[in-house]
């Protein structure tokens, strides 16, 4: 296989900045709403190649992609996680893409190149089943365009036995079904009792950490929030509301100006440390 | 008096003849000619197709005839003995034999007793003999409970009417619940238990959403 | 099997042709073979007086079509525009419904996860049951699976409907097979894998296998 030199592989990298194509990314911002989650979005993308699908640029669609959602984040559009997740992952499939074959060899998985081609059929596939829904919806329907005979009150008069028949649909039974289920959800329920982490005993158990932190000087300890957490062997969502619970107590304590909270960036540990007033507070 | 776009000679006998085949073919009671002639373009004639419609049926085993004034095809009378079977009247069943019904095919063997638990109302004795009458239930074997009380259970018939080859196929609650038949969540369920908090967060997604990353997994 | 009395010849097609006939007009559904034979004299050849019954009504404004194997009277879609008053209430089906219905007749019998997969996103509630409320899908077999997975299928309820007389007349249906797009698995378990690959680069490479060298030259 043709192996590029590093320089042009990253050339690809370079946004081009046409005019028709950022109208084109304008309009399926506008619409968003209109499609049906990040592969419908990457199924127009890749229409918009003009090309077979058989011979679609995969690093040109997730370059497209990856553009889309940057866009969106400076729209502030509300995305789904779904999208995210896909742009997650296609920026990996560039990286894998991009890399020199030597480089990715990694046992028991696919090759980059066999992720391409997952994500290709998938995108055949879909674009497959969207052609056959549109067929279908302009083909003839019963009651439309093609109609049957209607039972003629008339035909009676024939002198015919009559016979009843009972009729119900899967559907009517279902439903039914169902609403005894919820008759009986609604007739049962008890409000759940949980085990949390209130909010008094939060602040209780930061106050009493906190002030049982060696002391040196102003120049208080850093500790995590997450060393505060209880150790004991509790159920999950308690250690769940108790982190809630802490979190919050400690912004309660920052608002009192007796704690520093910090956190470099988001889902990083979070640092807090008492100050000078929190001294006073626990002395008085 | 409508207009058409197609481009077929819209005064040609066939095309009466077709149009009118079907005007009278749909129409639930005799249809007269003045009928027809308004839906036809204008400048239509209409008689002469009909009469020669009226031909082309004539010997068959359905006759184009004239009732009341309009047209109508109607079975040639000499096959009525074939026909008999077919002089079906369908009536939709009621919403309390269709709980009922619900109820014996998810749950039987089931008794009358366990029936209106289930359902937290009585069941009326005509409620039962509906579903006998179409077919659907019989009863099953008596429970060895005091009173030995007589069970219902669904028939072949049931499965053959709602088209599925088992009672296997009726869906599970959780199915019901993700097709959109169990609309209004019981709050209950909203709330994730406990073991659920930190299972999705570990990776073992528990819905399988599966958006293109069934190549996702190689990333970890 | 039924015995009348008239003189006829039971066995003669023209006889056979109008009993057929008549059969079909008056039944309320497409009426299988089958049961046309069963009301019909011992001996009678019926597939034959069907086949010259459907030549007679071609290009007339009503036509005998088959619907999932059963028989029946339809009117000719071109002249939708003379029946206009008889139209039912058009059923509005979101896309999601549509393709969600599509996924299910093509690929069929599908679970839920397997349609998840195809189409990338979840299904929203409101869709397997607007379909099924319509009565063109229900559960099939269920998939022998961790979970035992229900699966769903159309109905002939559906064929009708859309005027296919059997899944086969699906359009596009072998050009789909013939791509191996009919696949339900997830994408990753579908194409070749490392030791698969130089086999279908020898010969029989159907569809897109070598994709690497071709992503690697639209880097340039």
């Amino acid at each position: 296989m043709k192996q590029l030199p590093p320089d042009t592989v990253f050339s690809e990298d370079v946004p081009q900045h046409d005019a028709a194509a950022a109208a084109d990314m304008d309009v399926l911002l506008i619409n968003i709403d209109g499609y049906e989650g990040p592969l419908d979005i990457l199924l127009e993308l890749a229409r918009r190649q003009k090309v077979d699908l058989a011979k679609l640029s995969i690093l040109q669609l997730v370059r497209q992609y990856l553009n889309f959602i940057a866009q969106a984040k400076e729209l502030r559009l509300d995305l789904a996680a779904d999208y995210l997740v896909m742009a997650a992952w296609l920026a990996y499939l560039k990286s894998r893409l991009l890399l020199p074959k030597q480089a990715q060899e990694e046992e028991d998985s696919l090759t980059a190149g066999q992720m391409a081609a997952a994500l290709q059929f998938q995108l055949q596939r879909l674009e497959a089943v969207q052609t056959a829904a549109r067929d279908m919806s302009t083909r003839p329907q019963l009651g439309q365009q093609i109609f049957a005979r209607r039972a003629d009150a008339d035909d009676h008069a024939a002198g015919m036995v009559t016979q009843v028949t009972h009729t119900a649909t899967l559907y009517d039974m279902l439903a039914a079904y169902g609403d005894i289920q919820q008759r009986q959800q609604v007739q049962t329920y008890e409000l759940p009792v949980f085990h949390l982490m209130s909010m008094d005993d939060a602040m209780q158990r930061l106050c009493a950490m906190l002030g049982a932190l060696p002391q040196s000087g102003k120049q208080q300890v850093w500790t995590t929030l997450n060393s505060l957490l209880p150790q004991e062997e509790e159920s999950a969502l308690y250690r769940c509301s108790s982190m809630a619970s802490l979190f919050t107590a400690g912004l309660e304590l920052v608002k009192q100006g007796s704690l520093d909270l910090r956190q470099a960036v988001a889902f990083d540990p979070i640092y807090m440390r008492a100050t000078a007033q929190f001294q006073e507070r626990s002395v008085s | 008096m409508t207009s058409h776009t197609a481009s077929a000679d819209f005064k040609a006998l066939d095309h009466v003849k077709r149009a009118c085949e079907a005007m009278i073919f749909v129409a639930p009671q005799p249809i007269s000619l003045a009928d027809m002639a308004e839906r036809m373009e204008d400048g239509a004639v209409l008689l002469p197709a009909l009469l020669s419609l009226q031909q082309d049926y004539a010997g068959r085993g359905v006759e184009l005839v004239q009732r009341d004034g309009g047209w109508c095809f109607r079975t040639a009378s000499d096959l009525a003995p074939y026909l008999t079977h077919h002089r079906v009247e369908e009536r939709k069943i009621s919403r309390a034999a269709l709980e009922t019904l619900a109820i014996i095919s998810y749950h039987q063997p089931v008794t009358r007793a366990e029936l209106e638990t289930i359902r937290g109302v009585m069941t009326s004795k005509g409620t039962l003999d509906t579903l006998l009458e179409a077919g659907w239930i019989k009863p099953g074997r008596r429970r060895e409970l005091p009173g030995r009380p007589l069970t219902w259970v669904t028939t072949p018939a049931f499965l053959d009417h709602f088209a599925l080859s088992s009672l296997n196929e009726l869906p599970g609650l959780a199915e019901m619940k993700a097709a959109g038949l169990l609309d209004r969540r019981a709050a209950r369920d909203v709330i994730p238990h406990e073991n659920d908090l930190f299972a999705t967060q570990a990776g073992n997604a528990t819905n399988n959403i599966d958006l293109t990353p069934d190549v996702m997994e190689n990333v970890a």
